[in-house]
């Protein structure tokens, strides 16, 4: 598909013809940047490294209703087919492919209804990084400044416009919607875009070297390092509710007096509830065997079943971790000991 | 004035004794404003260890966060004492659990740091934006300077980089300590809890406006509870579903329950160390809620907390002459 | 007057007397307003403040704890404890913007059967006029 | 038997107490549709034998395990229902009852809004009924023994009938000498049988009764534990006379330098008493006390040479290194008989009580015209050689009685027939006295009491319905002003004395059993009995009975009779040795207890104390509840943040979806 141009004056049309679908952008609410739905005719800004909280919320939401169910009646209403257009502006390119890794998880032996659902009804308008942020290492795991991977149409700031790439029908049907806004791209700007690209590239100090880990990882179950670096772990869920390819869930039946519903909400395998048997015994006591059992999942387990880091190198769990626990030091220590 | 050699020449000493189990001090964190609180078991680990305007944790919290490992049979549990290092606030947090048993006097070994106050990350990478080479920093007479990657020195005012609550804090060297590292620092803060009052004029509506817009972000990762040194429930009634206090799901209702719960709890116990504003991850000012209520113990009861480990605690006790201003 | 609004509120009364003083205002046939529902226990120091909040939660308009008069509780000092527990989080519903009307709180001795009307009424009027509570309630709408 | 809740709901009608404004049959018909209710019914009087049948059978036919009584206030019938539980088999604390009479038909007359109401109170205790739990009544043993607080009749009387029963008791009395204020009586109406005569007997009996250990001058301390098991602590105040060597000859009395100048308060002040006394010829003990505000060497620390009485007395017998001395005693019920206070009549200040010496208390009445008194039964006023036999006498009653201005709206029910028997012996020993009576209304509603007014009044002594308004002296007369209303005439009345018959009241110090026994006060300030129909004599505290005034104004046939039946309801526990204690009581989940001790601060009973435990390898320190010290009022629960300890049947559990029935609905 060949490379279109959008001069930044134009962004306001642009976005205001994506017709009836909810847009969502990266938006400021307190200090805390996430995706929020874009609302009346402002302009979204894009210049911001990364949202805090990851744009998973609209495809993968932390409370959603399953059914409900009514006292006396035998049967449930299953709560499906309600999910709406979205179109996901400004999404940089990890997050777009967290989805990606994420996807393989809901579709894998059981096709998840609500997620797939809310997936086939979302188009994903990536944003390439320029400036990426101290923490990102999306390159040691597969990913990059400007990586396509879960993408409908990537744009690259060019200064005064941005380059867009339609990579998918889904991306192409969508800047025909928008044609008139759109001018071919000339090969320059696609060389400066290349450029951009490659600078960004150069920008990210952050390297791990990822060979070996997924195969030596369960190895090392009892090394002594799991202690060291889980010793001021707090157990909260920061790491893992602001993780982009974290996807675990609970499922709870809310009852509000003679009704209810059966709702899945986010978990996180830092709590210890995560895995408190009915009967008081949990088989991660503390916080040692569930760091360890997070960064398993991530660099091995899920390497097993879908030979794909379930990691993409966004950085969000070490810059907002509250104790500074930092994946990369624990991965570093991990290879010392492989 | 702080004095890193005496630090570690303490800390040496403290974890060589026979009956210190692990030193808690801070070390230099991995990246850019970063801390990183510091688990030392051996004599030579020390040398890792800090004392800086960077320092914002509150240590106090892993006396009583660490889970207990059944101890394998045979074995005895290990009882030695925990050497803490703790500045004016936590010395607070490390007082008000002695007042409720969380942790006996005996199993801790403090050890002083009187403190100038410390930084406020989110303020300072403002300034200097996210960085990723470690950074140091120290109190110069009145002002905190950094040294930046590339040599550059650049020292700012106090108002500008320390914490909210280190502006106004009032106990700023700790109230409890085994030892004291270096001399007294004079106490500059005074709280006459302007933004607490400010708040409190408001009408109801736009209070609620105003809490409903936070609320209803809070993800309920419970990082605020867990770094909280007063919030130690071996199993927190809002996580329980027998009986179910709080739902799980994530709306204004419960959030707004969980938040009022959490904030009850710690009347009459907070010793304002501002951790929870800290750590939340979605910039709820959660000390706004908790130093209402320690406005009200403080006004209507003259109490303040974790200042006397004799006292009983606030909320198991009264006295017949409460005030009781709004009783049909 | 039918589509006048009618708060729904919850009372908590200790056992040995507002409970027995509502019980009095029954025997002599004072009558006063249906809207408010009492939840017995046996001191009004064992209402946990978080009820308050869960009863605002779960659909109450206004919430009521009575209990003994100062020096009065059977327990001695049930009372003195739910004083101080519910000033404070009277408190903290002021601050997060709950209209102070919604929450009261009285001290009813078994023999004020008059007086449990007077502050049913009080408590009845006071939710009337703050409205249907719908702050932080939980309500099926966003399942 | 699986323990899945089936739920039997029984709505009464309470014959139409109910009925008329809660509709029964549709509360019925929606109680039978909630959650787990297997069957709904209603009856007309659900506490009546059918009614509790209704139940039994249920719970035989169709298995039920949890039983909703919507009727009357728990406070009433809780413990009816719940015996039939047990008589049916079923655990008593399966039992849960909806307040729809007191708190719902009978303060909301409009139909519908009623019946509301009732389907909510309904589900709510449904709710809570599908969560409740057996409780097991503990049993404790019983101390045989009881402490009898104040020595008046009431206080004797029920003393008495315990020790015949057996039983050992023990007599605390505040003054040196039994008797109380009926000691202070001449005659009593009306029989108008010598007060001394019918009482001191009595007196004498608790003296030597073998199984009454009696502690006059002596006040309880302090009172801690709980029915069957009180530990008092009483405080024998010294005398500063040795008792066993007393023998009663008054030689000290004789000999005190304050001989006769120290105001008698038997005699209501108008005798007088040396600093080293005997309240009264009868008294029992008849011992000698030290009076420690007047005596001399007790209050300057020195008596001339060496005290007079000391000196004086034959067996030596008084001692002024004496101290007050503590007792501890071990009881398993305590009967509270302090009596009463008379109405301070300057608190009328209108009737010139506090300013002329001839407008007399009735009391100070009693003591004027008994043979013992300081006139030897003559009714003279003045000193010396002008002493005179008044006339003129006029009587003013409900004096700080029926009168909302003192606070005392109450009847005292004993001044119509004392001021009656007042009047008739005064027109006894002043045959031409004039005698008029100026009365609201006329009590005479005892035994006798008709047929004794009407005699009183046959002897020419005029009742004037009216109540004075004001005294004044003018000359050496006092005039009384009133109205009387059958006439319709005000009148000036001018007599030579006036006898205020003032009212009874709750003793000034009765805060301080108040504070020990955890007593409540009814509306009119004495101690408030459990039910004042069904439990006269008990109290809200389990194994503290009230006797005589203190509970209330009463005259001397309702004292005893009250005392005789305290006196049984505390031999209900003696006798059987054995008492089932509170089941509602606190449990402490010792896994989840972080051992903060918040419980232990709270707990006003002392009953929760921490033990070290052993958790998989480590010593911890937890909560536990002694569940006999326990009362179960839950302000352990309220205190605890993490939930650990909870109280029975009022679980955090059982109480949160009583919130989301009576919010949602």
């Amino acid at each position: 598909m060949e490379h279109l141009k959008l001069s930044k004056d134009k962004l306001g049309d642009f976005v205001a013809k994506l017709g009836d679908k909810e847009v969502l952008v990266p938006q400021k609410e307190g200090e805390a940047l996430k995706f929020v739905p874009l609302t009346g005719d402002s302009v979204p800004e894009l210049d911001y490294a990364n949202t805090s909280v990851p744009p998973k919320n609209a495809v993968f939401p932390q409370t959603e209703t399953m059914l409900r169910f009514e006292w006396g009646k035998m049967e449930t209403t299953a709560v499906t087919g309600e999910a709406k257009e979205k179109v996901f502006f400004g999404v940089r390119p990890c997050d777009a492919r967290a989805k990606v890794i994420v996807d393989k998880l809901f579709t894998w032996d059981e096709k998840d209804p609500y997620y797939v659902e809310k997936r086939e009804k979302s188009t994903v308008v990536g944003l390439a990084c320029a400036e990426p942020c101290s923490n990102c290492f999306c390159t040691s795991v597969g990913g990059g400044p400007a990586s396509t991977e879960g993408l409908d149409v990537l744009l690259t700031d060019l200064g005064e416009s941005y380059l867009v790439q339609p990579l998918t029908d889904e991306g192409q049907s969508l800047c025909q919607a928008a044609s008139d806004d759109l001018e071919k791209a000339a090969e320059g700007d696609v060389q400066a875009a290349e450029k951009v690209h490659q600078e960004a590239e150069k920008k990210i100090s952050r390297q791990i070297d990822t060979g070996g880990i997924p195969e030596g990882l369960p190895g090392l179950w009892e090394n002594e390092l799991w202690e060291k670096v889980s010793q001021s772990c707090l157990g909260c869920g920061i790491c893992t509710y602001l993780c982009p390819t974290c996807h675990c869930f609970d499922m709870q039946d809310e009852v509000e007096g003679f009704d209810g519903r059966r709702c899945r909400t986010w978990d996180s395998c830092m709590f210890s509830e995560y895995t408190m048997h009915a009967s008081g015994h949990n088989p991660r006591p503390t916080r040692r065997e569930r760091t360890r059992n997070r960064i398993n999942h991530k660099y091995s387990y899920f390497v097993d079943k879908f030979d794909v880091i379930a990691c993409v190198g966004c950085g969000r769990c070490i810059s907002l971790c509250p104790v500074n626990i930092d994946i990369l030091d624990i991965l570093s220590k991990v290879k010392e000991a492989l | 004035m702080v004095d890193l050699d005496k630090l570690r020449t303490v800390a040496k000493e403290t974890v060589s004794r026979d009956d210190v189990k692990y030193l808690i001090g801070w070390s230099q964190g991995t990246f850019g404003f970063r801390v990183s609180p510091h688990f030392v078991k051996e004599p030579e680990e020390v040398d890792s260890l800090t004392f800086s305007p960077l320092c914002c944790n509150n240590l106090a919290t892993y006396l009583t966060l660490t889970e207990k490992n059944p101890v394998p049979r045979g074995e005895e549990a290990d009882t030695r004492k925990v050497a803490l290092m703790v500045k004016g606030c936590d010395s607070r947090a490390v007082v008000q659990q002695l007042v409720e048993h969380g942790v006996g006097r005996d199993q801790v070994y403090i050890i002083g740091c009187p403190c100038e106050g410390v930084v406020d990350v989110k303020k300072v990478e403002k300034k200097f934006g996210e960085l990723l080479e470690p950074v140091q920093a120290s109190w110069e007479n009145g002002k905190v300077s950094f040294q930046l990657p590339g040599g550059q020195v650049e020292s700012l005012p106090r108002e500008e980089v320390l914490a909210q609550n280190c502006l106004t804090c009032r106990y700023p060297n700790p109230v409890v300590s085994d030892i004291l590292l270096w001399d007294e620092v004079e106490v500059k803060g005074n709280d006459d809890y302007e933004d607490v009052k400010e708040l409190e004029s408001k009408s109801s509506q736009d209070k609620w406006a105003y809490w409903q817009d936070k609320f209803t972000s809070c993800i309920r990762c419970y990082s605020c509870r867990n770094v909280c040194p007063l919030c130690y429930c071996e199993d927190c009634i809002l996580d329980r579903l027998n009986p179910t206090w709080v739902f799980r799901s994530t709306n204004v209702a419960e959030n707004t329950a969980f938040q009022m719960a959490r904030a009850f709890h710690l009347a009459g116990r907070c010793i304002e160390c501002g951790e929870c504003e800290r750590v939340c991850p979605v910039d709820i000012p959660l000390m706004k809620i908790n130093r209402k209520l320690y406005k009200e113990v403080h006004e209507k009861y003259e109490f303040e907390p974790g200042l006397d480990p004799e006292t009983k605690p606030f909320q198991a006790s009264y006295r017949p002459d409460d005030k009781e201003d709004f009783i049909l | 007057m039918s589509d006048k609004f009618e708060p729904n509120i919850v009372a908590f009364l200790c056992n040995w007397c507002s409970y027995a003083g509502a019980d009095l205002a029954g025997t002599s046939r004072i009558q006063y307003p249906p809207n408010l529902h009492i939840v017995r226990v046996m001191c009004t120091g064992r209402v946990n403040p978080l009820f308050v909040v869960n009863a605002f939660q779960q659909g109450a308009d206004g919430v009521l704890v009575s209990g003994c008069h100062p020096g009065d509780c059977h327990y001695m000092e049930g009372n003195y404890y739910a004083r101080r527990r519910f000033t404070l989080i009277r408190e903290l519903l002021e601050y997060v913007g709950v209209d102070p009307k919604r929450f009261h709180m009285s001290w009813v001795s078994a023999s004020e059967g008059a007086k449990w009307k007077d502050v049913v009424e009080e408590v009845v009027e006071n939710a009337k006029a703050a409205g249907p509570f719908d702050q932080f309630r939980r309500n099926k709408i966003n399942w | 038997m699986n323990n899945k809740p089936k739920i039997g709901v029984y709505v009464c009608h309470c014959g139409i107490n109910i009925a008329k404004t809660v509709g029964v049959d549709s509360v019925t018909e929606y109680a039978a549709q909630l959650p787990n209710v297997k069957v709904a019914r209603n009856y007309s009087y659900m506490c009546s034998d059918p009614g509790q049948l209704l139940v039994k059978e249920d719970i035989k036919n169709e298995g039920l395990n949890r039983i909703v009584v919507s009727a009357c206030s728990p406070r009433m019938h809780e413990a009816t229902f719940r015996k039939t539980l047990v008589e049916a088999g079923l655990n008593p604390y399966y039992l849960e009852m909806a307040n729809i009479r007191e708190q719902c038909s009978w303060v909301h007359e409009d139909e519908n809004e009623a019946t509301e109401k009732a389907k909510k109170l309904v589900a709510s205790a449904v709710v809570k009924a599908r969560l409740l739990e057996p409780l097991e009544e503990k049993e404790v043993e019983v101390e045989p023994a009881t402490l009898v607080i104040g020595g008046g009749i009431a206080g004797i009387q029920a003393a008495l009938d315990i020790a015949d029963a057996g039983f050992q008791v023990y007599m605390v009395e505040k003054t040196p000498s039994v008797g109380g204020t009926m000691a202070r009586l001449d005659k009593t109406f009306p029989t108008l049988d010598c007060s001394a005569c019918i009482l001191t007997p009595k007196m004498v009996d608790v003296a030597s009764h073998p199984n009454i250990e009696l502690m006059t001058y002596s006040q309880v301390e302090e009172i801690t534990g709980y029915v069957g098991n009180f530990d008092v602590k009483v405080r024998k105040k010294a005398r500063y006379v040795d008792v066993d060597k007393c023998t009663g000859c008054g030689i000290c009395a004789e000999e005190c330098r304050l001989k006769n100048r120290v105001p008698s308060e038997f005699e209501e002040g108008m005798g007088k008493r040396s600093a080293i006394y005997m309240p009264f010829p009868q008294a029992v003990p008849a011992k000698f006390t030290v009076d420690p505000e007047r005596c001399i060497y007790l209050t300057r620390g020195k008596c001339g040479e060496s005290p007079k009485c000391v000196d004086a007395c034959p067996s030596q017998a008084v001692d002024f290194e004496q101290e007050d001395e503590f007792v501890d005693v071990r009881v398993g019920a305590v009967i509270v008989a302090t009596g009463f206070d008379v109405f301070d009549a300057s608190r009328k200040p209108e009737y010139g009580y506090q300013d002329y010496d001839n407008v007399l208390t009735a009391l100070e009445m009693e003591r004027l015209v008994s043979a013992s008194g300081p006139t030897g039964g003559k009714i003279v006023l003045g000193e010396g050689d002008d002493a005179y036999t008044p006339k003129e006498i006029a009587f003013i009653k409900c004096v700080g009685s029926r009168d909302e201005s003192v606070g005392n709206e109450y009847c005292s029910r004993v001044c119509c027939m004392y001021t009656a028997k007042l009047a008739h012996l005064v027109h006894e020993k002043i045959p031409d006295a004039n005698v008029r009576i100026y009365y609201m209304d006329v009590r005479a509603f005892g035994k006798g009491f008709e047929e004794f007014y009407d005699r009183v009044r046959r002897e020419g002594i005029r009742y004037i319905r009216g109540n004075p308004s004001e005294i004044f002296k003018r000359g050496d007369k006092l005039v009384i002003k009133a109205e009387d209303t059958l006439k319709a005439m005000p009148l000036e009345d001018e007599v030579d004395m006036v006898v205020l018959a003032v009212g009874l009241e709750p003793r000034r110090d009765s805060r301080e059993i108040i504070d020990l026994l955890r007593l409540s006060q009814s509306g009119d300030r004495f101690y408030m009995e459990a039910h004042p129909k069904l439990a006269p004599v008990d109290t809200a505290t389990d194994g503290v009975y009230l006797a005589g005034c203190a509970q209330g104004p009463k005259d001397i046939p309702d004292t005893v009779a009250q005392a005789k039946g305290a006196a049984s309801s505390a031999l209900i526990l003696l006798s059987s040795g054995r008492v089932k204690v509170q089941a509602q009581v606190s449990v402490v989940n010792e896994e989840t207890c972080r051992g903060c001790t918040y419980c232990v601060e709270i707990c006003p009973y002392g009953a929760i104390e921490m033990v070290e435990v052993n958790q998989m390898g480590h010593q911890v320190s937890v909560a536990r509840v002694n569940e006999v010290l326990c009362k179960g009022c839950g302000a352990c629960v309220a205190g605890c943040f993490s939930g650990s300890i909870q109280q029975k049947s009022f679980k955090d559990g059982q109480i949160l979806p009583q919130l989301a029935v009576l919010g949602v609905m």
